[in-house]
């Protein structure tokens, strides 16, 4: 059963097509990978899924809801939860803080001004799960923007994850990373999405490999093909448009 | 409204709860500190006079100008001839309100903190009514320590009627009284047939163009009211747009109450757009405006006032005039009725041989009095509003002894109006006196 | 442990401000007081919408007015007896009204933040301020609406007739207001402000109206500024236009961002820093307002983060014991400075002048030959040029304090 | 009826013009560097006062060439050394700065010429009515500012559409990354931009002293409505600036010119009130009464139904 299904979705900007009618179903549990040449639209795509942008035609159903066209915090309250490519964090918030802001409105604060934080134990001990999962415990205090560009990276994973939404988009977890860093941010993606529904986007293809079930291949806003690891690696209509080039030039 | 019982047993309690308190203390502390710092150091205290108006911001050469005024007129007067009540020096002391009615309430605090008993205060008339509320109150509820608001310029009619209060004193004619005597110049002059009233939208601005409308309808009813405009006040960048309705309406006349920029603003734009009409107003002369004016401001503004500018009548004044100038090159006196309530005051005080403000406000009811400039004043004792003969003098540099900001530009009287002439009945003035 | 500590903090600001009457008691010291009591509300209020909320206002005064006007309002009611209340409550009327406002204005101005809610509290402060006089039934006109606390029922005896009982009114009011802002910042409704101020895209991504958390921001500021105008409605017991137009609005972003934006404690520094340069400078010099300009300026320009920003900088160093080792070179450098300032001071207020002899620091001056001006410029050009020699030396201990301390952070954590 | 539309067009195209003359400089600043600059008509103001000063000495036409250049001096010089600096603080910080310095140029115009009114008089060789309509003058001197803000309008868009150094601030306007990434020297042009806007600020001051009085409350009376046209015309947009311009200037004269109020409007409604209610103000509100705030009514119209302005694409 899908939990999040794509249906013809296009999307302009003016008279450009950046998105051209993708179909798309991800199943429940699934670690689905978007891949394509740079400009294919992939991040359009993971934006417009979680409500940055309007599309232009068809429809987006998550969990059986039409949610095309809503708003991010709509949709990020059904159970969907992503992370940015370009760090995203509230920089002038520490890291505990900026972990649990994520966490108040899956635990039901909504916008509570009657309550004090510091007496929510029940929260309080999750944020520090949270951090402890993404390693960040000893730097809780630190300001999130005076964190090293890992931990920093880290802090976006753990804002994406600590509502415990079932569907979590990353857009690009490890891009700039050195290896070592990139190595332990798979292990913790690993970690955290355990029994989640992930879908990524990624351009380290050893990464896309090694995490996911399913691949789609996303060039010039169309799905040119959408399998199984092992078949796309095999594909050479997706190593002709795109595969070949990027594996020789890592 | 309270009755007089509830007053008695409210300034009952009040004495009460003074007597608790010690004030004394606290007035040997000012005195001590003003012993340290007086450049006197005299055997005995000064009387501590307050001018409390604008001295800096939009309005500070005013503000500036009225306060060299005063001190000039205290130090030549009195102290510089041994003082008053047997060898005790006038004291002027400078309050900032910045033209606000909140800063002044800030200053009134200030002055009663050092004891003082007397505020001098003339811009505005909103700040005036802020201040008046303010010292009744005080008064009220601090009995042994009142205050007098000498009024020397603020022209709202409301402060001598419907809020007159036995605390203020007014030395300056109200709008009422001022337009009811331009209204008959104007009635006068048979070439006028259509008038045109433009003003600031606020209290002021409002009475100017309803009694000029009420007194000119019953003057000459054939008078037509062109127009009667208002604008915000401070906020008209150009006001060719208004000329241009002037110039539409075919006004012979136009009566204005604008001050400030607004004023320079408007008769500028008249000018300049070629329109060759008299203006009739309230405050187009003195500190910057007659300059700014000058050649082409020329017998076409006409402003209605006390106390004539030129020629002045007797030698006491002009001596005066001369020795002002000769302290302070950049400034005129352009308010002789500061110089007015100075010396009524201390006559009274004189008269009583007190400072306090109840006995000198007692003795100033219906004190009449001769200025340095020969003139009669009469303060009326009813609503405590000032009478003396009334001048319309022209912007002109024809006949001009006493020029103003030094431009060779001045003000020349042309019409003058008795005192018996300028009194208006008291209307509206229920005044509560305070009972010793 | 805690616990105790942050209260004592409150305990300490309550008792301070208990106890400012004991030292200093004169009717303009009252007065003063209650000013400044009004304006650290006021600023506090500012601050969560710009410190906190990240939304640049230029017509915050709009609350603090309206809020004060219905105050004004209630008083001429209770003093009518169309309304029988104790006065200790007008206050809250303030809030209610500020409130109102912030309720119906924050529907269409919190749609962003930035330039267009800037620009969107300009035009509402014009327009409010310029219909205040239009308006003049409501607003008063120029002239203002006044009242008379007196008239209400006494509170356990008192009448309301001294100003000191009124800062003892003032004093709870500040408290009650200070503690519950401070509340206001650790609620999910006021963190999710701060996040919402740093990154309102990504708000949106954790389920949170960036839309809605400002709005709520916004009627909780305005509703603290209108308890403020309220305060200030007992305290004069009249209020103007002036009270709510853009000078007042632009006083409060002054006093707010000289304090120190984003630090709970700035405002309240900045509001008491502002209300004694206001009305005791103004005394001593025509020429205030200029060197309040010239303060505001060189804070932006060197401490971006206000005077409790300065103070906070200091806190890292203070906690590795380093505080001393920067005494010396603060020494070096603060007696040219504070020179430099009183010899420039003594240069524009000379060179400003009408009077031939002029009197400053007990020195006396003349300011018709050029001798004394050239004197006194000599004392402000030594003094910049040892302040210019010195920095270097300042900037030098300032980092090593700093670098010290971060080694002392890593044993720690090792 | 018909002498005062004319005129009241003519003066509105006046006043229009002039405020472009300050939008201009405001847009091209704010495109740059993102800051609205408050302290903009501080600048006018300064342009007025220098002029006035060196007219004194040398006549009006030696202060329209020279105040202007001081004034745009002192503005690159505040960019150079003020702007700069408190960039990397963000722009809260810069906006911040701006409205300081706007606090103190009119503190230290009062410092430097008095807080009274200067008698800052246009030129003898302009003193001359252009021509008479209905039995009004319109003086050559307000001919002449139109002409001079025509012409800078002229001139600034053939600079802006033709030259290099405008391609560049073109491509700044829209894409100011990728210009400092083609390797401009960005802080230079931004110090040349500040100091251009500033000077055109000042000539606006040189023109309207003499017409709009030359006093320390000039740049208050102007500061915000050229703030509400730099809006409404769309931030970036020199055209959408050059319309908002025209437009309020036209919209306030004719406000004024009309006699129009909700005495008119309730009649027409056939809805009459005694003078007595209570919303008596309202029922009485004439459309010239509200003239100089309906710039700000139009300001929060504007912002609330299209935050991007008249012209403007930019989102912010």
């Amino acid at each position: 059963m899908s939990v999040l299904s794509l249906h013809d979705v296009t999307k302009n900007f003016g008279e450009t097509e950046i998105i051209r009618g993708v179909s798309l179903n991800i199943e429940r549990g699934e670690k689905h990978a978007i891949i394509g040449p740079n400009g294919a639209g992939k991040s359009t795509l993971f934006h417009l899924i979680s409500g940055l942008y309007n599309v232009t035609g068809g429809s987006i159903k998550f969990k059986d809801k039409e949610i095309q066209n809503k708003k991010p915090y709509e949709i990020s309250r059904l159970g969907l939860a992503r992370s940015f490519q370009v760090t995203n964090i509230f920089a002038r918030l520490n890291v505990f803080e900026n972990v649990r802001c994520s966490l108040l409105w899956s635990s039901g604060y909504k916008y509570s001004f009657w309550h004090l934080l510091g007496r929510q134990k029940e929260l309080n001990e999750k944020t520090l799960e949270v951090l402890e999962q993404i390693g960040l415990q000893d730097k809780k205090l630190t300001p999130a923007g005076e964190l090293a560009y890992a931990h920093q990276r880290a802090l976006e994973l753990g804002i994406a994850i600590a509502s415990g939404a079932e569907v979590i988009m990353l857009d690009e977890p490890v891009a700039g990373m050195s290896l070592t860093e990139a190595e332990s941010a798979v292990e913790l993606i690993h970690r955290i999405t355990e029994g989640k529904t992930l879908i990524m986007v990624e351009h380290d293809m050893n990464i896309v490999f090694d995490v996911a079930d399913r691949i789609s291949v996303l060039v010039y806003g169309e799905v040119i093909a959408c399998d199984k690891p092992e078949n796309i690696r095999a594909n050479t209509h997706v190593q002709e448009a795109y595969l070949g080039e990027v594996v020789t030039d890592a | 409204m309270l009755s007089a019982d509830d007053n008695n047993s409210k300034n009952y309690r009040e004495n009460k709860k003074l007597a608790m308190r010690t004030p004394q203390i606290f007035r040997y502390f000012v005195l001590s500190i003003l012993l340290v710092f007086s450049s006197y150091t005299l055997s005995q205290e000064p009387v501590r006079i307050a001018f409390m108006d604008p001295l800096t911001g939009a309005f500070a050469s005013i503000g500036n100008s009225g306060l060299k005024q005063l001190q000039f007129a205290a130090d030549y007067l009195y102290n510089s001839k041994g003082g008053i009540l047997g060898g005790r020096m006038i004291e002027i002391v400078p309050l900032d309100n910045k033209q606000s009615p909140t800063e002044s309430q800030l200053q009134f605090r200030r002055a009663v903190s050092g004891g003082i008993q007397y505020i001098f205060q003339g811009n505005g008339s909103a700040v005036a009514n802020a201040l008046n509320d303010a010292i009744n109150r005080h008064n009220r509820r601090n009995p042994g320590q009142e205050v007098m608001q000498v009024n020397y310029s603020a022209v709202d009619p409301i402060l001598t009627e419907e809020n007159c209060s036995f605390w203020h004193f007014r030395w300056d004619a109200h709008a009422n009284m001022k337009l009811n005597i331009l209204t008959d110049y104007i009635a006068a002059n048979e070439g006028i047939n259509s008038v045109y009233i433009i003003g600031q939208d606020y209290s002021f601005g409002q009475v100017v163009s309803d009694t000029s409308i009420e007194l000119l309808r019953q003057k000459r009813p054939d008078i037509k009211i062109a127009g009667n405009e208002f604008h915000p006040i401070g906020q008209v960048k150009d006001f060719t747009p208004y000329v241009t309705k002037i110039v539409a309406s075919g006004a012979d006349a136009v009566i204005t109450g604008n001050y400030g920029a607004d004023m320079v603003s408007l008769a500028r734009s008249i000018i300049d757009n070629g329109l060759d009409i008299p203006i009739y107003t309230f405050y187009a002369a003195y500190d910057g405006i007659t300059a700014t004016l000058g050649e082409d401001g020329k017998d076409r503004i006409r402003l209605i006032h006390n106390e004539t500018s030129n020629p002045i009548p007797t030698e006491q004044r002009k001596e005066f005039y001369r020795a002002f100038k000769a302290a302070n090159p950049n400034n005129d006196v352009t308010q002789p009725r500061i110089t007015n309530a100075l010396m009524m005051i201390v006559q009274a005080m004189e008269e009583t041989q007190s400072t306090d403000p109840y006995d000198v406000g007692l003795a100033l009811e219906d004190m009449r009095f001769t200025t340095i400039g020969g003139d009669e004043v009469w303060m009326r004792g009813e609503d405590h509003q000032v009478f003396q003969s009334l001048h319309i003098s022209v912007h002109t540099d024809e006949g001009v002894e006493f020029d103003a900001d030094n431009s060779g530009f001045g003000l020349y009287t042309e019409y003058s109006v008795p005192l018996e002439e300028t009194i208006v009945p008291v209307n509206e003035c229920r005044m509560r006196r305070p009972r010793r | 442990m805690t616990v105790i500590k942050k209260s004592t903090v409150w305990i300490c600001y309550l008792l301070g401000l208990l106890a400012l009457p004991q030292f200093f008691d004169s009717v303009l010291a009252i007065s003063i007081f209650n000013q400044m009591a009004i304006a650290i509300v006021f600023a506090l209020s500012y601050n969560m919408l710009l410190g906190q909320g990240g939304m640049l206002s230029f017509g915050h005064a709009v609350y603090f007015g309206l809020g004060g006007f219905l105050a004004v309002h209630a008083l001429v009611m209770i003093e009518f007896e169309i309304l029988s209340f104790s006065i200790i409550w007008i206050p809250l009327v303030g809030g209610f009204i500020g409130l109102l406002a912030a309720l119906f204005i924050g529907t269409f101005s919190t749609h962003k933040a930035g330039t267009v809610f800037a620009m969107i509290s300009l035009g509402i402060g014009e327009l409010i301020a310029a219909s205040s006089l239009i308006f003049v039934s409501f607003f008063g006109g120029e002239a203002g609406i006044s009242g008379d606390r007196t008239f209400g029922p006494p509170f356990f005896g008192i009448e309301w007739f001294q100003n000191l009982e009124i800062y003892y009114l003032a004093v709870a009011w500040v408290f009650i207001a200070t503690l519950f802002m401070y509340f206001f910042t650790l609620t999910p409704a006021g963190k999710m402000a701060n996040a919402v101020r740093d990154n309102p895209e990504r708000a949106e991504f954790i389920g949170y109206s960036a839309r809605r958390v400002r709005y709520i921001t916004f009627c909780a500021a305005g509703f603290f500024a209108g308890i403020a105008g309220g305060l200030f409605a007992l305290n004069y017991e009249f209020i103007t236009e002036e009270n709510l137009n853009a000078a007042t609005s632009g006083r409060v972003l002054l006093s707010a961002y000289i304090g120190g934006l984003g630090y709970f404690i700035g405002p309240i520094i900045g509001a008491v820093v502002l209300t004694l340069m206001n009305s005791l400078l103004s005394n001593y010099s025509d020429l205030w307002m200029l060197y309040l300009g010239i303060m505001f300026l060189l804070t932006v320009l060197f401490l971006p983060r206000g005077f409790a920003g300065f103070i906070m900088m200091h806190q890292m160093v203070w906690a590795h014991g380093k505080i001393k080792s920067l005494v010396l070179p603060y020494l070096i450098t603060g007696v040219p400075s504070f020179i430099f300032v009183i010899a420039s001071v003594g240069l524009i207020e000379l060179s400003h002048t009408d009077e031939a002899e002029f009197y400053y620091l007990g020195l006396n001056f003349d300011s018709t030959t050029a001798i004394d001006f050239i004197l006194i410029s000599i004392a402000v050009l030594a003094a910049l040029f040892c302040i210019r020699k010195s920095l270097p030396q300042l900037r030098a201990a300032w980092e090593s304090a700093n670098e010290i301390s971060d080694d002392d952070e890593k044993e720690a954590q090792s | 009826m018909l002498e005062v539309f004319i005129f009241a067009t003519l003066n509105g195209l006046v006043t229009g013009l002039l405020l472009f003359m300050l939008a201009s400089g405001l847009t091209l600043i704010f495109s740059m560097m993102g800051v609205l600059n408050f302290a903009h008509a501080s600048f006018y103001m300064l342009g007025a006062y220098f002029a006035y000063s060196i007219s004194l000495h040398f006549g009006f036409w030696t202060g329209l060439i020279f105040a202007p250049i001081i004034v745009g001096v002192l503005g690159a010089l505040v960019e150079r050394y003020g702007l700069r600096r408190v960039h990397q603080h963000g722009h809260v910080a810069e906006l911040v700065f701006t409205f300081g310095l706007a606090f103190l140029i009119e503190e230290a115009v009062q410092f430097f010429w008095g807080a009274d009114t200067k008698n800052y008089q246009s030129p003898d060789l302009l003193d001359f009515p252009l021509f008479t309509l209905f039995g009004q003058e319109f003086p050559a001197y307000r001919g002449f500012m139109i002409g001079i803000s025509i012409t800078i309008f002229i001139s600034l868009y053939y600079v802006l559409t033709k030259s290099r150094i405008g391609i560049i601030i073109q491509a700044a306007l829209t894409h100011p990354h990728t210009v400092s990434n083609l390797g401009h020297n960005v802080p230079l042009i931004f110090m040349g931009v500040f100091g251009v806007g500033t000077a055109l600020a000042g000539v606006a001051g040189v023109m309207a002293g003499p017409v709009l009085t030359t006093f320390p409350g000039m740049a208050v009376v102007l500061g915000s409505i050229v703030f509400v046209i730099v809006v409404i015309g769309g931030l970036g947009s020199l055209a959408g600036a050059f319309i908002a311009s025209i437009l309020i200037g036209l919209l306030q004269s004719y406000a004024i010119a009309s006699d129009l109020g909700m005495p008119d409007l309730l009649n027409i409604l056939g809805i009459e009130f005694s003078r007595d209610h209570p919303l008596t103000d309202l029922w009485t509100l004439t459309l010239p009464q509200i003239a100089p705030i309906l710039p700000f009514l139009l300001l929060v119209l504007v912002l609330i139904f299209r935050p991007t302005g008249l012209m403007g694409k930019r989102e912010q």
